[in-house]
């Protein structure tokens, strides 16, 4: 059986988003439990998956059993599988901390929610998990039309900010459908270890390479990296509380992964990297998004819009760090593909929690947390750690990876700028646990002077958060297995 | 906003426009994307799946990966548009417009009045933009439906050897039941077709196609491998094959036509299933 | 002139793609109404589809329907030069399929803005979000 | 296939587009869409990319322009540009 968990990977979300739709109209009780099962299911496979292949190496699952040029593979290899496990793991720890919001925004219409939550999983599992450049356009296309839905029903500009985000959501897909067919008529084959095979052979080739700019170009805007990034704060902080969970750690991060995997697997690192203007520019533009990111979530007052700014600049962290193209960046950029994504997660189902109890995430609601939530707190806390990189904690190494990357490169304003937005987070954060922790509680307009009362959150967003934030401690903990037993050996020879 | 839009697309364009020259001829039959790939499935299509319409065998056997999640985008797309749209409303909201057909006189009965029953054979809803009797129409497409659905059908059925398949079938289906819905009125085709069949059509159209794949799976074969159904179905490894994309583009066609209704419904009404076009 | 119309023909579904492609891009970012944006959103697709069916096209080719005895099971030589490509066809019924579920998407959510602010007109969107916060 | 009529098909494929979008009246955007849709169809029929045309004619000519319609039929058919 084992020779068929590619495949069950992806049927498993797939064969119970239509049961849950199905079940919505149907008998609505049973939908939260099946997608929840379904999750769980999917997730031991990927752990199977990732086991087996460190065991044993890369699976290459045909599709329709037809070989790789003519028909579709899926390939699990080094850099995939712990994406793969990563994904799964955010979206059934959001899924069970987000039931009560599901039960209250979306009660009859719970079936629908979650039938599309797993279509949008099973978009992001097909595009981790594939080998072929078509069929990721596709998953692409099934985890954006999915995105826009579970956006749009959202709070009060929710709408309009999900139109634009489907706006440039289409520019970016059908950029990457136009590079596929530019990579086509250079090559002729649509399976990324066929291309790659057949690239050293055009070398100087102008076709190839404005295919390489295209697919970069439709992959950037849906990443949001920095000129392109203003869809991202709108449709993330007006999302419901149950999608922002999923959507904000998954989208960006896979379409960085899908951009390591065009860089690295179908274009070869030789050739993506053998153009030093195109790699500066990138990474200038890197750090463009990492200062510009940082200073915008300076001027946020709300915690869910600042956590998109963040993300913006984690955003710039990823890029700067690939384009870099050294083996530290690239190691460091795909390990913080899976750190952030854990971050990520953690910050966002805080929130969720926060939201959830007080109805606001304003800066100024905030006051007296600590005593109020003390366990979302500690979450939070750990989440913040993360991200401003202390070290038990993930966020630490990935950027010591991506900061030795940048000196490596001699690529010093990459360095100044993670140092600066590293900075810039300490404050961020800083700020919030004073206002939080230090802050009278209900001065302004306290009539009795009981201090903080205790008042979780249910325990079922509680202990997601909690083991989410203990992951994030874990992560650190195991980096050392993480880089040397899976991302060194996903590396392809070509870099240095 | 203008100016901003001017100077990407001129950036965009010219980068594009330059870079045409380098491109093979427009009909180069030698260019790479001719000779690399596709001449395999043109010299092993008919051998391998017993299709003469090559795009048919490549969509649903060699590729029929990507059509499921090609159906699966549709699938999504409805059940996004009802996530999005459809909201519930009570009878007595907002001023209808009955006709009574033994007389034909058109009364409208205002914000809380007392309705008559759903299924009166006296009165007929109409919709507020009413128009008077349309014989011409209605009866032109009383017509005209059952033929395209019988076109429907022969697509469907006939996408070995011609142009078409699973996904026009599909859509020329849903296209009769549009016809009928603004030809007559949308409550009358949702009581043909109610939204929870559209729904469960919908995902059982997909459920068809991923069925099929699993329960290669369950032949011990590669998912979506049609070869393991041939001791099911009985016939060689090669018919399993052609028989397999008959299957897959049955469940297509369900998808397609219930998903595109069930859209339709929704967009037309604004979410309310009330009144249509 | 005898070399400039040959280049022009040769290549003249490549112009004409990236025409309709600035077309819809243009008409994305600098459109006012969300139904035009819309629209030129599908152009925008629309126009993928053409160079990628341009691409298929053989001079000289006929449709990738094998003829010949239909139940003999294909034993019979093809010539891969005499038909067109089959595969961007292929690729591109499910673009197709992709544009119309984008837009059938789209326009759900134009009609919920419209239902929120009763205009398609993004400036006056933009003005009534900026007047609420300004309260 | 004879040259010229591609080349005029493409042609009114560029025109009827850029009518859609400069159309005054979204109704009227709405139908001129449904003739680029059209258009583009028979262009690719006359590429031999026949499957495709099929689903275009349903698709785009089709279903796209009622989806249209119906959106346009419920919200306002005015629009600035």
């Amino acid at each position: 059986m084992t020779q068929h968990f590619p495949a069950l990977l992806i049927i498993i979300p797939l064969l119970s988003a239509l049961l849950v739709s199905a079940m919505g109209w149907i008998d609505r009780r049973w939908c939260f439990p099946l997608a929840v099962a379904s999750l769980a299911g999917a997730l031991a496979v990927s752990i199977g998956l990732a086991a087996h292949v460190m065991a044993a190496g890369p699976i290459v699952y045909k599709m329709a059993g037809w070989r790789p040029p003519i028909g579709i593979v899926y390939v699990i290899d080094y850099l995939n599988a712990p994406v793969l496990v990563v994904i799964l793991a955010v979206a059934l720890l959001n899924l069970i901390s987000a039931k009560v919001w599901i039960e209250k925004d979306f009660e009859d219409k719970m079936g629908a929610y979650l039938g599309l939550y797993l279509l949008f999983l099973s978009g992001m599992v097909g595009i981790v998990a594939t080998g072929d450049a078509f069929n990721l356009y596709v998953l692409l296309e099934i985890g954006s039309l999915t995105g826009y839905a579970l956006i749009g029903l959202g709070k009060e500009r929710a709408p309009l900010s999900s139109l634009n985000y489907l706006f440039m959501g289409t520019i970016g897909a059908s950029f990457y459908l136009l590079g596929i067919g530019y990579i086509y008529i250079a090559t002729g084959t649509l399976n990324m270890a066929d291309i790659a095979l057949l690239v050293p052979q055009l070398e100087g080739s102008g076709t190839l390479f404005l295919a390489l700019i295209i697919c970069m170009a439709g992959l950037f805007v849906k990443m949001a990296l920095f000129p392109l990034h203003g869809w991202l704060p709108n449709a993330y902080s007006n999302a419901p509380s149950a999608s922002a969970g999923l959507i904000a750690p998954l989208t960006t991060k896979v379409m960085i992964y899908a951009m390591v995997r065009v860089g690295l697997t179908v274009f070869t690192p030789a050739f993506t990297f053998a153009r030093p203007l195109l790699s500066e520019a990138i990474v200038w533009l890197a750090i463009a998004a990492i200062v510009s990111g940082s200073l915008l979530a300076l001027m946020q007052r709300r915690l869910s819009r600042m956590f998109t700014y963040i993300i913006v600049a984690e955003v710039g962290y990823m890029v700067g760090g690939f384009w870099l193209g050294n083996k530290a960046g690239v190691t460091g950029a795909t390990l913080h593909i899976i750190n952030d994504a854990a971050m990520t997660l953690t910050l966002f189902m805080a929130v969720s929690a926060i939201i959830w109890k007080l109805g606001s995430d304003k800066f100024e609601d905030l006051q007296g947390l600590f005593g109020k939530m003390p366990f979302t707190m500690i979450g939070f806390v750990i989440a913040a750690l993360a991200v401003i990189g202390i070290p038990p904690t993930c966020g630490f190494f990935s950027k010591w990876y991506l900061i030795t990357g940048g000196i490596n490169a001699g690529q010093w304003g990459f360095v100044a700028a993670l140092l600066f937005s590293s900075l810039v987070n300490a404050v961020l954060f800083f700020r919030i646990f004073e206002i939080a922790f230090f802050e009278p509680f209900a001065e302004g307009h306290g009539h009795h002077d009981h201090g903080p009362v205790f008042n979780e959150a249910p325990v079922t967003m509680v202990a997601p958060l909690l083991i989410a934030a203990l992951s994030l401690i874990a992560l650190g903990l195991y980096t050392g297995d993480i880089v040397t037993k899976l991302i060194q050996l996903a590396l392809p020879a070509g870099i240095a | 906003m203008k100016f901003l839009a001017m100077i990407a697309v001129v950036l965009t364009g010219g980068l594009l426009i330059f870079h045409t020259g380098a491109f093979p001829d427009f009909g180069d039959a030698n260019s790479p994307a001719n000779t690399y790939l596709s001449p395999y499935y043109l010299e092993n299509g008919q051998a391998d799946t017993h299709a003469p319409n090559v795009v048919t065998s490549v969509l649903a056997d060699y590729r029929g990966y990507d059509t499921m999640f090609e159906t699966t985008v549709v699938f999504a797309a409805g059940l996004a548009c009802f996530f999005l749209l459809r909201r519930k409303q009570k009878p007595g909201d907002t001023p209808r417009m009955y006709r009574h057909l033994p007389t034909g006189v058109t009364l409208h009965i205002k914000e809380g009045g007392t309705l008559p029953a759903e299924d009166s054979a006296v009165f007929r809803r109409l919709d507020s933009e009413f128009v008077p009797h349309q014989i011409i129409i209605k009866n032109t497409c009383r017509i005209v439906i059952p033929f395209i659905q019988i076109f429907a059908l022969y697509v469907v059925a006939h996408g070995h050897y011609s142009p078409g398949g699973g996904f026009q079938g599909g859509v020329l289906l849903a296209a009769s039941f549009i016809l009928y819905a603004i030809s007559h009125d949308l409550r009358r085709a949702i009581r043909r077709f109610p939204e929870k069949v559209a729904a469960l059509f919908g995902s059982m159209g997909v459920l068809i196609y991923a069925g099929t794949g699993v329960l290669c799976l369950l032949f011990g074969a590669n998912f979506l491998n049609y070869e393991a159904l041939a001791p099911l179905l009985g016939v060689s490894p090669v018919m399993a094959r052609s028989h397999g994309i008959l299957i897959v583009e049955i469940g297509v066609a369900f998808a397609v036509m219930a998903v595109i209704i069930w859209i339709y419904y929704n967009l037309s009404s604004a979410g309310k299933h009330d009144e249509g076009l | 002139m005898n070399d400039l119309l040959p280049l022009i023909a040769d290549k003249y579904n490549y112009w004409i793609y990236i025409v309709l492609m600035m077309l819809g891009l243009y008409a994305m970012i600098g459109k006012n109404n969300l139904v035009k944006k819309i629209i030129g959103m599908n152009i925008f697709q629309t126009s993928i589809i053409l160079f990628y069916v341009s691409i298929a096209y053989k001079k000289g080719g006929t449709l990738p329907i094998i003829m010949g005895d239909a139940h003999g099971g294909g034993h019979a030589a093809v010539h891969a030069a005499d038909y067109i490509n089959p595969l961007p066809h292929c690729l591109m019924l499910t673009a197709i399929v992709v544009s119309v579920a984008t837009l059938g998407v789209a326009l759900a959510l134009a009609i919920k803005i419209y239902r929120q602010y009763g205009t398609l007109e993004e400036d006056d969107i933009n003005h009534q979000i900026r007047m609420q916060a300004g309260q | 296939m004879t040259l010229p009529i591609d080349l005029a098909i493409l042609t009114l494929v560029v025109i009827s587009g850029i009518g859609a979008l400069a159309v005054k009246d979204l109704l009227g955007a709405s139908i001129v869409f449904s003739a680029y849709s059209f258009l583009m169809c028979l262009a690719w029929a006359s590429m031999g990319a026949v499957d495709v045309a099929f689903t275009e004619a349903a698709v785009g000519a089709g279903v796209s322009t009622v989806f249209c319609v119906a959106a346009v039929f419920h919200t306002t058919r005015r629009t600035k540009d």
